[in-house]
């Protein structure tokens, strides 16, 4: 373990406090925070760098993560003084450059997504999926169809979309998903009804396939008076061939983190731009760009747009991300945008027929994968009592990151494997053999599996012990 | 073909591999007439035509010195800060999901809620929320689960317009009532009533005017009638400002705020963090990420994500949050400058804040026709009364390179010649006086 | 204080361990009336002064759009070269001496060997030397110890005179005879004497005026006389143009450059680098760090310094060169600019750089007045002979934003029109036409 | 070890060449560099990267090379597209602010050695050197004395001392130390005589001293019509508090790359500027900066300067390096220049000590440390076999870069340590225990440093077989 940064600590004496400050607003225990010298701190920061597993430095399939190449360029771009040294409050003419910027973002997204207009300000996309229910929301009671209380939600659905819904106060119905991967249309037509306000899909699924039955179930939601949200997470699987405003949805939500290649940070920020058809516009989170003409830009308030659900961050989103995802798309183009899928497609598809050849089980074998697939080892647990967990830990050691684990849940001891259109055959294909051989390990050594990872600066940790103790700050 | 490795003879071993024969049979599942053509986007363009456009486009936002404030400051971040930050091994890494391959992140993350608890005061800080404002939404949402029956929070009129807004956002869509606390028109701060039914009274130190308010009596107002309190505070004040664990007799209950003070770049608004920190005996409400020290089966010490139960991917409908994607990499750079700075620069960086504030307010009061409205104690920001338009003021030292504050008639809050003015270490004492001749020449002009 | 990181009572406990009472006493062998007291130098400043002072220093220089070339190339760098380069573990690490502690430096410098034996097309390249002039000195004194007897080299007298100078001055130390080789001055080009007693022969390609020459011939000439063929090339135009070592029936002996081409900033002239290659039968002469691929005990390949038997640290006084800290970084990052670009890359800047000279001139040969005083092949660099002073007509280019090229009479050559104009692939069309119209009206101008 | 970038190559087909130019002048073969996607080129550097011990991430006490914090500020400045992009044939009106800047520089580092005149031009110390001694020579020179062929030089100095005379053209005589380490003056006054241009000394010596007899060597060297030379390697022990050009020396260059923080980059680049004594001024190499008033700065020619030793490269010099080194020097002030010497003594003394305690023998027991100082492991080497190398390969395997080795070749067994003023105690304590660590296992498990270092991505290498080899390139 690298030492605390404490440890750099060089005692100070507290300055003296402003006398024009009532000392009862004034700061009473001398604040805490190491005084290390710059060195210290730039190696401690520099070497815990060192322990992650990253993208730059690991192949990192992690399931519905998109975990794909975010061009340095992009950082670069953003980072330029002209728009770094930006206040929020400038006034809209001495910051066109930025809006211009935002403006075509908005409008390549809508074009992406075969929308009419699109907000970028959620942070996230969690955000992005409370402000799109709470534009249905908004639209059925500007109808006047009050209601309309329930949110249907597929089982195997990211958890974020019950949290957002429940958020947005809506009651939610889960609706399972057929052996196929398929939503069980059945289940959902006996749910529709006039307390539905809408349903929730991802699409490639969570399950890594595509719902066949799109134009169907958004025939019959529509027909029950409720709106389709599109969860954007694997957009990935069809940017530039397929639009989800065309396959029925009303309103979604993109993560720029994900398709777009802007940085996960260890876990955000990202950008959960939302996108919508035509009747929902007026409900759009705040504030948006508007161009009245060329050097005309300006923001979009509350007075321009009175039905809008409001506001969700004090500013205009987290803008530095939208600025990378400008850059990526401006940089790939039309012909670039349409090859992510393309090429997302072809990894997981021959990584998905490799890994089956050396032995691992598709959880849905009939099935194409979209730029993702499941595994599931229940047959390697049947055999070893090996679990994914310790199929994920054991690739830690190959220094490759695992993919995504135990989600969706219903597939028991499951892998989400998502390449990514990033990564090259070369990658795949070791990828494939160290899969193998953790397989034949799994058979004939499974302790290796059970007690990895061996090769990184900590072996599994007690989770039960770290929530007991709940050592979450370390005591001045 | 940009950030794509695949030469044509891997394509076509690998499409034989699996079967098929072009890439378009691999979406043979999707109805065709769901398969789009062509898109209206633009052509691409290369990493260097890519570069100049934006470059373009960077300097057509004008290079303005900063007093404007309200919530975004404008600091002095270390080179070293970003450097680090954008290493790719924190840049392009996720959650750290797999404690074992993310002990960077993960310890970070611990040093960063160590140092928020440091500065509130409090025992227990999460790892980051988008930003203060919808951090502000949580953090009511936390007070609500805590008291169970209160479905309303006193929320004080002279709290940043912005962040109300967020507050009527979020919480509108669980129809929780949002009481508004008034304020005093000639001190500026805010006027309790004599008793409230509600969850939590939030406290907004500084408000929305750059004022200090009587956090103490604030604090235990509200635990005198049972309300919890939420302390709204700028982490850099924090520095030489009383921390919210030591507001009142017991302290406030939940501290949160904008964390952008700490390290983060402008960049027009985003992307920045909220940070939260409360009392442990409320950690099972907390939203968010909170990462833990624990040990390793040889016994060495490591980190890894802990009550996880809270949170929307195992909880699902009843997490106490819907937040996955978060700050980090926000929170990694703040982790570093706090570092970088130490207490003793934190605090240097405040009281340089504050004497510039002292300074200009004392250059502008010799200028005929200006006054202050509010007189009480600020920490780097207050309102200016002149006697123009403020809009126009501020429009008109635009051009002189100056953005001399955030005019109050934006917020609708107000005489119209009110402007909020903001100074920060970034200024200098040149700067100030620069200011205080183009404010002279303009309240000169007809 | 800056970048110390002692507290007093370190010091005091450190000052104890020793025995002394102060810092002062540490000096204390040293004469006192050599101890001087204050130094005549400026007070410090924090990181956020120096920053504001040095930005507005970057101001002071003009911004211009880049057509001067003359051994210093504006290409586009990609962004990542030094995202990369700047890593710390790049950044601040030394000299691979410890070869298990530095394997990314050293694989880095064999990847570097591996692509400029590769562009050059001979056996070894050294791992850098400070720029491509002085390289060029090691290359004369590297082919006098080949050669051993003669103490002369025919110098080419339209090879960049910045490089004839320092020829002069490194040379002249150690007595060695330059001699000049004339060009005519109909058509820019060497115009070989019958016969010649050097060491070697400079052969520049590209040659000052951005000319190609004939350099089949010109090595088949020094071969035929004895005399080693020093081949001086641009390296990103041996993307398309012939490598040394394919010139003429043998090939070039050595080839030197300027590196600056290969994902080096202009910076005002540094930091560069030179490379330099050879053939393998001339390994012991070369000048420089040299890396090679070998094994550990265990049969693991890595990397490690290799022949340092040549160098200062062992030989001392007969080392082939006093070289010792060269220009890593610059050759770390020119690694990664390579490896990014790639044959592809590199080819495709090249014939951009071509197409846009080729371009330009046929723009301005439509000017009335304008004429090319050198009809020969160019790469992307050419001479364009004005009917004004190209002093004056730089100097008045420069106030619209354009580095119109470099007036040859700055190096006292050519007419007092004549101008050095580059293009390389940062300039696009419009830039061009910008060029051809603040040309013409400065012409049309009285 | 890593993969070679050359697996990561996707084969393409060559460009048509332009027609335009002859077809003799083109190439032949094409081009066979690998052609590599992005994200692997990334992925590549930076995995190559962490196997790099640096300053930013361990300990290196490399002895003569001070290794000190090199700021992220400067690199930040230097880095401004304000001179990053700035070509050196800009007239000099347009480049004001570089001008500015590297005229201060010169003035400052006049200041900072006591001499009259400084030129910035050289790329390194080495080249420093060459300048310096080629100074010499002209002046002797210039004044009729054209006997002088002769450059004194002390046996323990560093190796491009004498390569640097040579390469001036001058005979080198080697002039061997005392035991207490200084000069033998003996020595020196027996090869004093006409023919003799200069002597080159550092001071403090390589031998971790100061050379106390300074002024009586200065005086002899002179009395004979000779120059001193003052290699810069060690002004860091010095730096702010005593003035080589107080000391006598007539010229002297400075390791910008040492002293003044810049980067070492693995290699370079440095800078060396030298500076000059009022009579050497003339000989300066150029270009030089000149200021004739504010705002109206330019470089000097020959034209300017007629008696100049020339160029020593194309341009005027290492650039960026010389802004690193400004920004350094500005921030440091003139109290922050005076502390460099001051807690680079304090922590090579505290080290020394320190190590003595845990039972290391120093190799001039009897002296002061300056800013670095001499160990000796001949104690372990008798008892054990345990040589320097042993001990320097173990302490990589704590994590901790290996000192300097065998230099000076003098003294046998030798480890030349050097702290820099910007390590903590911390580090510094942290280290000794490692040396006692390392010193009772070369007692007791001396196998445990012979077979060092253990944890590092190769053991030690094979060198004999790199040469005999010679795979300097991957072939094609
Ligand atoms: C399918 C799916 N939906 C929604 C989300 C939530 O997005 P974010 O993490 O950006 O809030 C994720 C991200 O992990 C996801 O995978
Ligand atoms: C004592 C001494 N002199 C001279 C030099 C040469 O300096 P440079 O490597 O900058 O050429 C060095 C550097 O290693 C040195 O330590």
């Amino acid at each position: 373990m690298n030492d605390s940064i404490f440890v750099h600590d060089h005692p100070t004496t507290p300055p003296a406090l402003p006398t024009d400050i009532p000392a009862e607003c004034l700061r009473q225990a001398p604040l805490n925070l190491p005084n290390a010298a710059e060195l210290d701190v730039l190696r401690h920061y520099t070497r815990l760098s060192q322990k992650n597993f990253a993208i730059d430095t690991q192949f990192y399939p992690l399931g519905s993560c998109t975990m794909k190449y975010n061009p340095r360029i992009a950082h670069a771009m953003a980072s330029l003084p002209g728009f770094a040294r930006l206040h929020p409050d400038t006034p809209a003419p001495a910051m066109q450059g930025l809006l211009q910027v935002l403006w075509e973002l908005q409008e390549w997204l809508a074009a992406a997504t075969g929308m009419a207009a699109v907000s970028l300000t959620p942070a996230a996309g969690a955000q992005g999926e409370l402000a799109g229910v709470a534009m249905i929301r908004a639209y059925h009671q500007s109808r006047g169809d009050h209601g309309r209380n329930k949110m249907l939600i597929p089982t195997a659905a990211h958890g974020t979309n019950p949290a957002s819904a429940q958020m947005a106060g809506f009651e939610v119905i889960e609706i399972p998903n057929l052996a196929d991967g398929d939503l069980d249309m059945a289940a959902l037509d006996a749910h529709l009804g006039p307390d539905v306000a809408g349903i929730m899909l991802t699409n490639p699924s969570t399950l890594g396939v595509f719902e066949r039955r799109i134009a169907e179930i958004a025939q019959h939601v529509h027909a029950a008076g409720g709106l389709l949200y599109y969860d954007g997470a694997n957009l990935n699987a069809i940017l530039g061939r397929v639009q989800p405003g065309q396959m029925g949805f009303d309103v979604m939500h993109l993560n720029l983190h994900k398709t777009f290649a802007t940085p996960h940070g260890g876990g955000g920020p990202g950008a959960g731009a939302v996108a919508v058809q035509a009747r929902l516009q007026p409900f759009l989170p705040l504030p948006t760009v508007h161009k009245e003409g060329p050097g005309t830009l300006r923001w979009l308030s509350e007075l321009d747009v009175p039905q809008s659900i409001g506001r969700l961050s004090a500013h205009g989103g987290n803008i530095g991300v939208l600025l990378r995802a400008h850059a990526y798309m401006r940089r790939l183009g039309r012909a670039g945008v349409r090859r992510v899928s393309a090429y997302a497609a072809l990894n997981a598809n021959y990584l998905l027929k490799e890994l089956q050849r050396v032995g691992y089980q598709a959880a849905f074998p009939q099935r194409r994968a979209s730029h993702e697939f499941i595994l599931s080892v229940s047959d390697l647990h049947k055999a070893t009592g090996i679990r994914a967990l310790d199929v994920a830990k054991r690739l830690l050691d190959f220094g490759i990151h695992a993919p995504t684990i135990y989600f969706p849940q219903l597939v028991p001891e499951c892998l989400l494997i998502e390449p990514t259109e990033t990564e090259s055959k070369a990658t795949l294909d070791r990828f494939v053999a160290v899969m193998a051989q953790i397989r034949q390990e799994a058979l004939e050594q499974p302790e290796l599996l059970r007690e990895a990872p061996h090769h990184l600066p900590v072996g599994r940790l007690d989770e039960a012990l770290a929530a007991r103790r709940l050592d979450v700050a370390a005591l001045s | 073909m940009p950030y794509i490795p695949h030469d044509p003879e891997e394509t076509a071993a690998m499409l034989a591999a699996i079967g098929v024969e072009s890439i378009d049979d691999l979406f043979d599942e999707i109805p065709s007439r769901l398969q789009a053509q062509d898109l209206d986007l633009p052509e691409g363009l290369s990493e260097m035509a890519l570069r100049r456009e934006l470059e373009d486009r960077a300097m057509a936002n004008s290079s303005l010195r900063c007093f404007a404030g309200g919530g975004a400051y404008a600091h002095h971040i270390p080179a070293l800060v970003w450097d680090i930050a954008a290493r790719g091994e924190f840049y392009s890494a996720y959650t750290p999901y797999q404690p074992e391959a993310s002990q960077g992140t993960l310890q970070v993350l611990y040093e960063y809620q160590s140092f928020i608890t440091r500065l509130t005061a409090l025992e227990i800080s999460n790892a980051s929320l988008y930003d203060g404002a919808s951090g502000l939404a949580e953090a009511c949402l936390m007070a609500l689960r805590i008291r169970g029956s209160d479905q309303s929070i006193l929320v004080p009129e002279n709290l940043l317009p912005s962040w109300r807004r967020v507050l009527d956002s979020v919480l509108g869509l669980q129809n929780i009532r949002l009481i508004s606390v008034p304020y005093d028109t000639t001190t500026g701060l805010l006027q309790l009533p004599e008793d409230a039914n509600a969850a939590a009274l939030i406290v907004p130190q500084i408000n929305a005017f750059g004022l200090l308010e009587p956090v103490d009596a604030l604090t235990d107002w509200a635990h005198a009638r049972g309300l919890l309190s939420i302390a709204v505070v700028n982490p850099l004040s924090l520095a030489i400002l009383k921390a919210p664990g030591d507001w009142g007799q017991q302290g406030a209950d939940i501290a949160v705020g904008e964390g952008q003070p700490l390290g983060i770049p402008l960049t027009g608004g985003g992307p920045y963090f909220g940070f939260l920190a409360c009392r442990k005996a409320h950690a099972r409400q907390l939203p968010g990420r909170l990462v833990a020290k624990t040990v390793d089966g040889q016994g060495r010490e490591g980190y890894c994500l802990t009550l996880q139960a809270r949170e929307q991917h195992i909880r699902r409908g009843k997490a106490t949050s819907n937040i996955c994607t978060n700050q980090g990499l926000m929170v990694t750079a703040a982790t570093i400058h706090m570092a970088t700075l130490g207490s003793q620069g934190l605090q240097e960086a405040a009281m340089t804040c504050h004497a510039r504030a002292s300074r200009l307010r004392a250059l502008l009061e010799a200028l005929p026709g200006i006054t202050f409205p509010y007189a009480g104690a600020f920490f780097h920001e207050w309102v200016v009364r002149l006697p123009k338009d403020a809009v126009f003021v501020r429009d008109t030292l635009l051009k002189q390179g100056l953005l001399a504050g955030i005019p109050l008639s934006e917020w609708g809050e107000g005489a119209s010649g009110d402007l909020l003015v903001c100074t920060t270490e970034l200024l200098e004492e040149s700067d100030l006086l620069t200011y205080r001749e183009a404010m002279r020449s303009m309240l000169e002009a007809q």
